[in-house]
């Protein structure tokens, strides 16, 4: 009994249900996807000790791989699941009761929205778990879709105008909000308000750009099949070799859409506008659960490319090309992190250097970094899903994305502030926080792998300078004394706030304090626990360190890759 | 009257795509050692398996035999495509549908309400009356090609997309879609939906397998074979019809 | 067969060209809407008769008329589509 | 030979529909040029299963042997869904374009310049 397909049938089940149920209140549908996610999440973890006892792949359909489509469950795959649901849930809190500038139940709050995000976060599970590279194809197209919308469907900060005021919601006001909330969330499209014209033209570029990609990996999937008539990504790790060059184009144009969406250079274009166009809480997700679960299909990409026979002939190139790459998206990333106003664009920016990291730790040759690079990622996973709700809540309290207009909010709300800084420090890699091992590990690895492999140390090491000057310039500010240059700073602090509409001296609402603790508290536990983390990345590693018996001879029915 | 940077940009991208066409046609043409474009012949490629219905179980030794009218075979499909695309690679479609569900729910989130602009021509009186005959042959068309996907070419997206171009053609007659169609349609929407995820889910509880099958799989060429290829395909046609007909109700723009 | 394909293919590769080079939008998308045609034609050369239907209705038709709907809505909103 | 021609002519629509994704400033355009590139890739996954003298994948009479009588189905298969997912994505792009307009009253993506 494959049970297991049920990771995938919570989000489609939510997806179908709630515009069905909650065509009243958009309330209903937020409870819906948050009660679902947290199933999902429990169910994860209670499969973990049969799947860390034997890796196994989940059937579909009766019908056997190579010829039919199988899951895998393995530490790698399930971890991953376990870490999107995670955030997700975490995201859906936030949504419940988001002080976030879209407070009209447009964006990510409406039915729709939550429909849209459960999409999202079935992509992200379906990338990770598929071992069929046309499945992934069609994961990432839904992850991608639903993402092109919510990004689309951001609206900007109502600086300036008194609207509907973002109320974040104490549980008093949960229910005037959850009534005003059934009013308008009615069949039409609620009443007009301006859409942003950031949000727009961000998504379409993001869409223009990972569509484009998409297509290419189609063309890698032609060309593949075209060669040895096999979809299956377990299939290629023991199939005759392919001709270098022609391996060469095919590896590079299956990996397009997922160094898209790991923003690696030169596919990062899209970047600042599409993340400060999406609303903060969907934000969050797409860097927590798209970037990550993108990465980790990568990586599962790379370790059949780079020891798999099928592309023999081609894993050195392949290994120099990610190399370069992955050095120059560091470069790139925070220097475009460094010169940012917009917080969620510095933040945005900031993330595409980190999965710079993880690219060239994932192109080392035999994957020595393998374990570090799932550390770096999953602790990048935890911290940046934090800054990303904790901007939302600045954002929407200072009334705009800058974060030099946001002086003086750290004093107001200490909290707050303190767990920004928390995921900060740990983004930069200080000891004590989850990033450090992670950065420490991809270092050693890239030092003792020597040659040109140290440019790429040097290039991490400068990233690292420029996250802590940007991240500790942003935390400083926050902290900062309001000066007084305009008017009595006090008094303009008690009058709303135009952005919020509610003084900035209001408490923080319970849904953005309580997935903020949560992950903050995840950071510093894997900060001062690595190990607890590591009972499972270190069979995940292995997992990508030799796919032959831990990945293929898992899936595929005994010896039969043909 | 191009500006400069815009005739820079059109060289780049030519460069860009020529660059392209080169190395690919050389990677694709070299006569290195190894496996290239189209060296797995069409007929030696494991998918003929598909079209011997032996994914299962191996051929007999005297060679796999598909005839109409033969029965027992692990899918009864006579479109081997459809069975292809609705039974053993179902995960596929599935995803499909959501992308499609998505982007239904998408366009439904973020399109504006349409200003009409005044002169909104009528439609006319000869369009009046023809349409309902149209719509009338293109129903029955479009049911025709989704419920014998798996005999004849066609199946729940064409078929779909047949039976959504009759409700179009209704907007084009001049009946704007009113609010009250659309929610039954999104509902129903949904309610394919959920429908083609149950069968989905009884398929894990009878037989094991997401989707397995859980009907007899009929003989080859009558219209009750394929097992559960025929309630799926039909589920995804409704589903299809209903999406895409909201769909284009989005954007012609209610009353 | 040979000539059929040579020339559907000369034909969209003109299309594409004129689709992106034509002045007139309503015009490159009535270009795009012939060019879906010649390949679900070009479909059914290659005996993918599933693929033709399907390219057919729902790349050829109604690809072309979310284009042409969209296009007429941003008319309503003051776009001038210079003819 | 003929499967000479057919990739070359998809390769000659993927190549004018990513030069057009590059250069065009107007998003219609860019999203035409987006559905070319995409017919293109779905002629050049066809005509990967093509070979001449072959049948379309229906059983209508009796069929036997290792040496498959039809052209290859998978790749019609993974096109079928290509081409949905492209009238997806086409019709989401559009309606973001028409929200686009709506807040920014051009049909092109250049930075605009009021801060978020």
């Amino acid at each position: 009994m494959h049970h297991e397909i049920l990771l995938l049938a919570l989000p489609i089940a939510v997806s179908f249900l709630v515009p069905l149920l909650a065509r009243r209140s958009a309330a209903v549908a937020r409870w819906i996807a948050f009660l679902a996610y947290l199933a999902a999440l429990a169910y994860t973890l209670a499969l973990f000790p049969s799947v860390m006892a034997s890796a196994r792949a989940v059937i579909v359909a009766g019908w056997l791989p190579p010829l039919g489509i199988a899951l895998f469950l393995s530490p790698l795959s399930l971890g991953a699941v376990a870490l999107v649901y995670l955030i997700a849930a975490l995201t859906a809190l936030y949504n419940l009761s988001s002080p976030g500038e879209n407070k009209r139940p447009e964006g990510g709050r409406s039915a729709r929205g939550v429909a849209l995000q459960a999409l999202f976060v079935l992509g992200g599970v379906g990338m990770v778990l598929t071992a069929d590279l046309f499945n992934a194809f069609v994961f990432l197209e839904i992850a991608g879709i639903s993402a092109f919308a919510l990004v689309a469907s951001g609206r900007p900060l109502q600086s300036g105008r008194a609207a509907a005021a973002n109320v974040p919601v104490t549980s008093v006001e949960k229910k005037s909000a959850a009534a005003a909330d059934s009013k308008t969330a009615s069949a039409e499209p609620p009443a007009e308000a301006a859409p942003s014209a950031v949000s727009t033209s961000g998504s379409l570029r993001y869409l223009v750009a990972a569509q484009t990609a998409s297509l290419f990996m189609l063309l890698g999937i032609g060309l593949l099949y075209s060669a040895t008539g096999l979809l299956t990504l377990p299939s290629l790790v023991s199939h005759p070799a392919l001709k270098s060059s022609f391996g060469l184009l095919t590896a590079l144009l299956l990996l397009f859409p997922v160094l898209l969406e790991t923003k690696i250079v030169p596919l990062n274009f899209w970047v600042g506008r599409a993340y400060a166009g999406a609303p903060a809480g969907f934000a969050a997700s797409l860097s927590g659960i798209g970037a990550t679960a993108a990465a980790v299909l990568l990586l599962r990409m790379l370790s059949v490319m780079g020891s798999g026979s099928a592309f023999a002939g081609t894993a050195g190139e392949l290994r120099g090309v990610l190399l370069l790459l992955g050095s120059l998206t560091v470069l790139v990333g925070e220097t475009a992190a460094f010169r940012e106003a917009d917080l969620k664009k510095v933040l945005a920016w900031s993330s595409a250097g980190q999965m710079g990291v993880v690219l060239v730790g994932a192109a080392l040759p035999a994957g020595e970094a393998a374990a570090w690079v799932l550390f770096f990622l999953a602790s990048h996973a935890v911290a940046k899903a934090l800054l990303f709700l904790l901007a939302g809540f600045f954002a929407a309290r200072a009334g705009t994305n800058r974060w030099k207009a946001m002086k003086g909010l750290g004093r107001l709300h200490p909290l707050a502030a303190g767990m920004f800084t928390v995921g900060a420090l740990s983004l930069m890699g200080l000891p004590l926080f989850a990033g450090f091992w992670g950065k420490l590990g991809v270092l050693r690895a890239v030092f003792s792998s020597g040659g040109p492999a140290v440019l790429a140390a040097a290039a991490i090491l400068l990233g690292t300078v420029a996250e802590g000057v940007y991240f500790l310039r942003i935390a400083h500010s926050l902290f900062e004394a309001p000066e007084a240059e305009s008017g009595t700073p006090e008094a303009e602090r008690e009058a709303p706030t135009v952005g919020s509409g509610k003084p900035a001296r209001a408490p923080v609402p319970a849904g953005v304090l309580l997935p903020a603790l949560i992950l903050a508290a995840a950071v510093l536990l894997l900060g001062l626990r690595p190990s607890l983390a590591m009972r499972v990345i270190a069979p995940a590693a292995r997992e990508l360190v030799s796919p032959d018996e831990q990945y293929a001879q898992k899936i595929l029915p005994s010896g039969a890759s043909r | 009257m191009k500006t400069r940077n815009e005739i820079l940009i059109h060289l780049g991208a030519l460069l860009l795509v020529a660059a392209l066409a080169v190395a690919a046609g050389l990677a694709v043409t070299a006569d290195e050692p190894g496996l290239g474009l189209l060296d797995a012949g069409v007929e030696s490629r494991p998918s003929a398996r598909y079209v011997f219905k032996t994914v299962r179980a191996a051929p007999p030794e005297g060679g796999a035999v598909v005839e109409p009218g033969g029965k027992g075979y692990e899918n009864g499909a006579a479109n081997i495509v459809t069975a292809v695309v609705a039974d053993y690679r179902v995960l596929d479609t599935l995803g499909e549908v959501l992308v499609l569900f998505a982007a239904a729910s998408g366009v439904g989130l973020l399109i504006p309400i349409r200003r009409r602009s005044a002169g909104e021509r009528q439609a006319s009186p000869i369009v009046r009356t023809a349409v309902p005959l149209i719509m009338f042959l293109a129903l029955i068309t479009g049911a025709y090609i989704v419920l014998h996907g798996h005999l004849s070419p066609g199946g729940g997206f064409s078929g779909g997309a047949v039976i959504a171009s009759a409700f179009i053609l209704r907007f084009l007659a001049g009946r704007r879609p009113d609010p009250r169609g659309k929610r039954l349609l999104s509902a129903l929407e949904s309610a394919a939906g959920l429908a083609l995820l149950t069968v989905g889910l009884i398929g894990l509880a009878v037989s094991g397998t997401f989707f397995a099958g859980f009907m007899p799989q009929g003989t080859l060429g009558s219209f009750a074979s394929g097992g559960i290829l025929v309630i799926v395909y039909t589920l995804i046609g409704i589903k299809v019809a209903a999406e895409l007909s909201g769909l284009s109700a989005d954007f012609v723009g209610g009353k | 067969m040979i000539v059929w394909v040579a020339s559907l293919g000369v034909l969209m590769f003109a299309g594409a060209l004129a689709v992106l080079f034509q002045r007139s939008l309503r015009g490159a998308i009535l270009t795009f809407g012939i060019v879906s045609l010649a390949s679900a034609l070009l479909f059914v050369l290659m005996k993918a008769y599933d693929v033709a239907i399907t390219e057919a209705s729902i790349g050829a038709v109604l690809t072309t008329a979310v284009f042409f709907w969209s296009l007429r809505r941003l008319e309503d909103e003051g776009y001038e589509d210079k003819e | 030979m003929v499967q000479t021609a057919l990739i070359i002519s998809a390769s000659a629509l993927v190549l004018t529909g990513l030069f057009g994704v590059i250069t065009r400033r107007n998003v219609i355009r860019i999203l035409l040029a987006l559905n070319l590139l995409e017919t293109g890739v779905n002629l050049f996954l066809v005509s990967i299963g093509y070979a001449p003298g072959k049948e379309a994948p229906i059983v209508t009479a009796r069929i036997t042997g290792p040496i498959s009588p039809f052209v290859d189905p998978l790749p019609q298969a993974l096109v079928l869904t290509s081409i949905v997912i492209g009238l997806g994505t086409t019709a989401l792009a559009l309606a973001i374009t028409l929200r686009h307009y709506r807040a920014a009253r051009r049909l092109t993506l250049e930075e605009t310049g009021h801060a978020s």
